[in-house]
């Protein structure tokens, strides 16, 4: 989108930004690296497309720590994330100057690669996407390329802007739980397998934890050397559960639902299932709540009421 | 020992990695802070022959492991001794141990100092700060016990008071009492009580302005090293003529878990000793 | 039911400082009993407990957790039950969700005027764990040699 | 030449699972990493790159050093037995051996790890040509010939049969294991196979990748180069490219508690980690800067410092395809080589 980077561009020059937290280019069209540009040399090599599908509001929470203002390329689900941030007080607004971008759902080549094409050179990323590969030429259709989380987008709408570039585009085909739901029709022993095998495939890379714009804690309770946490062994069949549960848990009430744990996890683990189970459960006992559409909203988990559910709701099947 | 065999590798009875068993037969308080353990094999004796200068591993089984400097000299056949600082978790809980209790020792590591080559026939000059004496007093024990083999020498050492002195009975009652040894001690601010030179080791090391005949052993905290190096560049003395100690985090002990590297030294096994030029050409990371 | 017959399991409770501490320490001096499998883990008050502690005391072996604060209203704090009512009841839906039979975790209610309650709770949770028997699901193997 | 059909392949793992225990690529819930054989597993040849490189079977990820148990005051320490039988690792490709090669140069200096040279030992490697390399490989930068790796016994893998060839001692006994297996063949589908390959090869984006000024000698003029200020803005910390690599062999030794004694084992580690270096009086390397420095440099500089010039990057392409931020060490190179350093 060239209205984005001649935009980026004009402001930059300008002095409205000092620095602008972009994409630069890759060495195709579906590796770009988030990157900031200071200069109109270095914006040379801005780019965004729609491959550019990292959640670039977590590195506003260092952007905000530097001189000057800094603009931010949001997608629609971004700007969740960084009105959530905002009200955690973890990124300043002031320092900010976000261009929200339009989006018709993002690529994802792993995605590509899963439709079974091997050996990519080059791919474009229109719909079909035409793919030369090693192997011959190709064709992928834009939907089966799009990241899992962009089948059930919750929404198109910016939460926070300065000011919006380009047409939005409804990608939603398939409810939001209805993974979840599936997996809670199943008997114990059915999801302790499913679980079990999914999560022996964890290798304590902490990705998912880094990339997580709500896991903005300075230090992790996993790396703390207070207890024996395993941290980044592989240990067991334990710990891995207990550091997703926890990682999920950590962050209730205060996910967005944004997918990124799911799209870099280099095992392909569906992380985003336990976040999502947390917020299905909070909307059923609790009330609707999507965090980050409100920056001034409380939380479910730092509010209550007296008639809440008592924690035998579980055993009566009240959160199914 | 262990009964840890390789069919295949039948000298592989004993993995650098696995401790021996040590228990903690003398504790002394040297300063407020610092203590002295004699830690030996449970039927006695020393764990391992070393050289002045190297380090040993020190484990409190689930609490930490550390790398520690062999504070004895290798002259003494008898026992291996370590000055441990109270500073972090592990050296906390070593604190707390009393005579009796066992951790686990694994060791030696590193290089030592060159005391049987460079070293050999030279004046010394070694300079210490605080519990830095821990490394040298190895040494200077070493040359003290073959002392035809070395020149004169001299010991500056400096603590922030004189309750910080480490080995301060040793210092008086054999150092300084040795022929042909100088031994000079600082403290950082007046006390009551101590008649000796005040002031910071890089000052005193300036005022006593020693001759480049002689060959600097330095320790101490890092910026003391910085401000001694420098102190003795204006006397004369070229990087050649001087050695140090680094310390980074080390895990292995052996050069393999990668951690404790400047470059592509890694101060477990191509350390802690170096001498001052060839820190130079290390990439400025510690 | 034989099988469970020998099978002694191992049950943390954390309890509250305020309510169901002191209902427990009733219980002991009215001399009712309950088992003597329950470890009780004292806590400032019931929102202490945060999930961790509670996947912790699995990892090391417990077989069952229940935690046991004021009633509802009757918060020393005055609100921290309300916070652990809710995080709790998300903590053991995941656990359920995860395939961990849900009567191994559970909240209880004792205020300090209680003892005859902790008892029958504490009597009727460990029976409970024992039907469901050991924790298999959530332990570290490695505390299990 | 010995060739075994395809249909014939499952014989051949419970032939050697028999014998010894086989590891090889399975497929778990999608993905496929090397993984014990059983009668039930999903055998993935297809694949080319498992998730995690091979490096497992050698050093895990995590293993034990040894239990220490207290009683009273005393300290009893028992140590992990070593490997004490033979395995077979099957279907592992040239850049994955060539990554054993790498971990050897570490682990068998003196003092030897008596741990990893037990595996070694035992371990035989039955090596899979690649046949349908990806964009991401660049096996070839490091001299690495994909279509004829190295290893104990190497195979090929065509629509119909497995090729098998024998090269190594070890290898001729395991051959001889499953003769009755195999039947013998001429050459001539994996010499067409392999100047296939040779032609991928030459093709790959990434072949004519040049290493050039990547030494031990430019150490200290990489190190201080101001690239490195914008290549690691957008590295997560998270070491994903550490534990998807073959090489990377840092490890960290820690304690757990079991209740009834203390467990040592050590683990693999990530130079990307804050607290890779964390001691009590502090970190020398406190910003993410110098930690991604330190992955590249320990790879392209400081690693062929310590042993004549071999790299400790197989060119595998893990990393590539596997940063969530799409960095990579190809990434690295390049910057420094338009810059005509």
């Amino acid at each position: 989108m060239q209205e984005v980077k001649n935009r980026a561009l004009a402001l930059l020059k300008d002095g409205t930004v000092k620095r602008v937290l972009g994409w630069r280019i890759g060495e195709n069209t579906y590796d770009p690296e988030p990157a900031f540009f200071e200069s109109e040399e270095d914006m040379q090599t801005f780019v965004y497309n729609n491959f550019c599908a990292a959640n670039l509001s977590k590195y506003m929470i260092e952007a905000s720590k530097l001189e000057g203002k800094t603009l931010v390329c949001l997608k629609p689900c971004d700007s969740y994330s960084f009105n959530q941030l905002l009200s955690e007080h973890r990124v300043d607004r002031e320092k900010t100057y976000i261009i929200g971008v339009g989006c018709k759902g993002k690529l994802s080549i792993e995605n590509v690669k899963r439709a079974g094409v091997k050996g990519i050179l080059s791919v474009n990323d229109t719909d079909p996407l035409q793919v030369e590969t090693l192997y011959g030429n190709t064709e992928v259709s834009y939907k089966a390329a799009m990241l899992d989380r962009c089948h059930v987008c919750k929404g198109k709408e910016h939460v926070v802007y300065d000011e919006l570039i380009g047409e939005s585009e409804d990608t939603s085909t398939a409810d939001r739980f209805a993974q979840v739901q599936m997996i809670e029709a199943m008997s114990p022993a059915e999801k302790f397998a499913f679980f079990q095998k999914e999560l022996s495939k964890c290798i304590r890379c902490n990705a998912c934890r880094n990339v997580c714009p709500a896991c903005s804690c300075r230090k992790c309770v996993f790396d703390s050397d207070k207890f024996d946490s395993a941290q980044k062994a592989n240990v067991d069949s334990f710990e891995e559960k207990m550091f997703h549960i926890i990682r999920a848990f950590h962050v209730a009430g205060r996910c967005t639902d944004c997918g990124e744990c799911s799209r870099v996890c280099p095992q392909g683990i569906p992380l985003h299932l336990f976040n999502r189970k947390f917020i299905k459960d909070i909307n059923t006992l609790y009330g609707e709540y999507q965090a980050g559409a409100d920056a001034e909203a409380r939380g479910p988990l730092t509010s209550f009421t007296a008639d809440d559910a008592e924690p035998s709701v579980v055993a009566e099947g009240g959160t199914k | 020992m262990h009964e840890h065999e390789c069919t295949c590798h039948p000298g592989f009875i004993h993995d650098t990695l696995i401790p021996q068993v040590g228990v903690i037969t003398d504790i002394r308080q040297e300063t407020p802070d610092v203590k002295t353990f004699r830690i030996e094999p449970p039927q006695g004796g020393k764990f391992f022959e070393h050289m002045p200068g190297q380090c040993a591993m020190i484990c409190v089984p689930g609490v930490s492991e550390a790398m520690f400097s062999i504070t004895s000299s290798p002259t003494n056949k008898e026992y291996q001794e370590f000055s441990i600082k109270k500073c972090g978790v592990l050296t906390d809980c070593l604190h707390s141990l009393e005579v009796g209790d066992q951790v686990t020792v694994r060791g030696p590591y590193g290089n030592h100092f060159p005391v049987e080559t460079e070293l050999k026939k030279q004046n010394l000059l070694f300079i210490a700060g605080g519990i830095a004496l821990a490394p040298l007093r190895s040494v200077i024990n070493y040359v003290l016990d073959n002392r035809q083999n070395y020149g004169h020498v001299d010991i500056l050492y400096g603590a922030r008071s004189a309750d910080d002195l480490v080995q301060l009975k040793e210092i008086q009652e054999v150092w300084m009492k040795t022929a042909d040894v100088n031994v000079y001690l600082t403290i950082d601010r007046p006390q009551e009580g101590w008649d000796g030179n005040v002031g910071f080791v890089p000052t005193y090391l300036k005022e006593l302005a020693f001759d480049t005949n002689r060959t600097a052993i330095l320790c101490g905290p890092p910026i003391m090293i910085k401000f001694c190096l420098q102190a003795l560049q204006e006397m004369g003395f070229s990087k050649q003529q001087v050695y140090t100690t680094l310390e980074l985090r080390m895990k292995c002990g052996v050069g393999k878990c990668g951690r404790c590297n400047i470059g592509s030294k890694y101060v477990c096994k191509d350390g802690p000793v170096f001498r001052c030029d060839q820190i130079d050409e290390l990439p400025a990371e510690y | 039911m034989s099988v469970n017959q020998e099978f002694r399991p191992k049950i943390v409770a954390f309890c509250c400082n305020w309510c169901s501490y002191a209902g427990a320490d009733l219980a002991g001096s009215s001399r009712l009993s309950y088992p003597a499998d329950v470890k009780i883990i004292r806590v400032p008050c019931s929102c202490r407990v945060n999930p961790m502690f509670i996947l912790r005391a699995f990892e090391k072996g417990a077989d069952g957790v229940i935690l046991c604060g004021c009633h509802p209203g009757d918060c020393h704090y005055s609100t921290g039950n309300y916070y652990a009512r809710r995080r709790m009841t998300l903590l053991f839906s995941m656990l359920d969700f995860m395939g961990v039979e849900n009567g191994r975790t559970r909240v209880e209610w004792v205020s300090a005027a209680e003892g005859v309650k902790f008892s029958t709770v504490m009597n009727d949770f460990v029976e409970k764990i024992r039907s469901l028997g050991e924790n298999v699901r959530l332990g570290d193997l490695r505390c299990k040699k | 030449m010995k060739k075994i059909a395809i249909s014939n392949l499952p014989k051949l793992y419970a032939a050697i699972a028999k014998a010894q225990s086989l590891i090889l690529p399975v497929k778990t819930a999608g993905k496929t990493n090397f993984s014990l054989w059983t009668e039930a597993c999903d055998v993935d040849l297809q694949t080319l790159k498992t998730v995690k490189s091979a490096k497992d079977a050698f050093f895990p990820q995590s293993e034990t050093l040894y239990h220490c148990h207290r009683d009273g005051k005393n300290i009893t320490i028992t140590p992990e037995d070593l490997q004490s039988e033979s395995f077979v690792v099957f279907g592992i490709k040239g850049c994955d051996v060539r990554g054993i090669a790498v971990l050897d140069k570490v682990f068998l200096a003196e003092p030897v790890d008596s741990f990893y040279a037990a595996r070694r030992c035992h371990g035989t490697i039955v090596s899979l040509a690649c046949g349908a390399p990806e964009e991401s490989c660049f096996c070839k930068v490091f001299g690495i010939d994909c279509a004829e790796p190295e290893g104990d016994v190497v195979t090929w893998l065509t629509e119909d049969y497995l090729y098998w060839k024998p090269v190594t001692e070890k290898g001729e006994k395991l051959t001889a294991l499953v003769a009755d297996l195999l039947e013998d063949s001429d050459d001539a589908a994996v010499t067409a196979q392999k100047e296939a390959i040779g032609k991928i090869v030459e093709k790959l984006p990434y072949a004519a990748l040049s290493l050039e000024g990547w030494n031990g000698e430019a150490l200290n003029e990489k190190f201080n180069s101001p690239l490195w200020e914008t290549l690691y803005k957008p590295c997560l910390a998270c070491g994903t490219c550490t534990f998807v690599c073959p090489t990377c062999q840092c490890y960290d030794i820690k304690d757990y508690n079991t209740g009834n004694g203390v467990q040592r084992y050590r683990c693999w580690d990530s130079c990307m980690y804050s607290d890779f270096t964390m001691m009590a009086h502090g970190n020398n390397r406190t910003s993410q800067l110098q930690r991604f420095r330190q992955r590249f440099m320990h790879k392209l500089v400081y690693f062929p410092a310590n042993n004549d010039g071999m790299y400790s990057c197989v060119g595998c392409g893990r990393c590539v395809d596997k940063c969530p931020s799409h960095l990579n060490i190809v990434k690295v190179i390049k910057a420094f080589g338009k810059e005509g350093k």
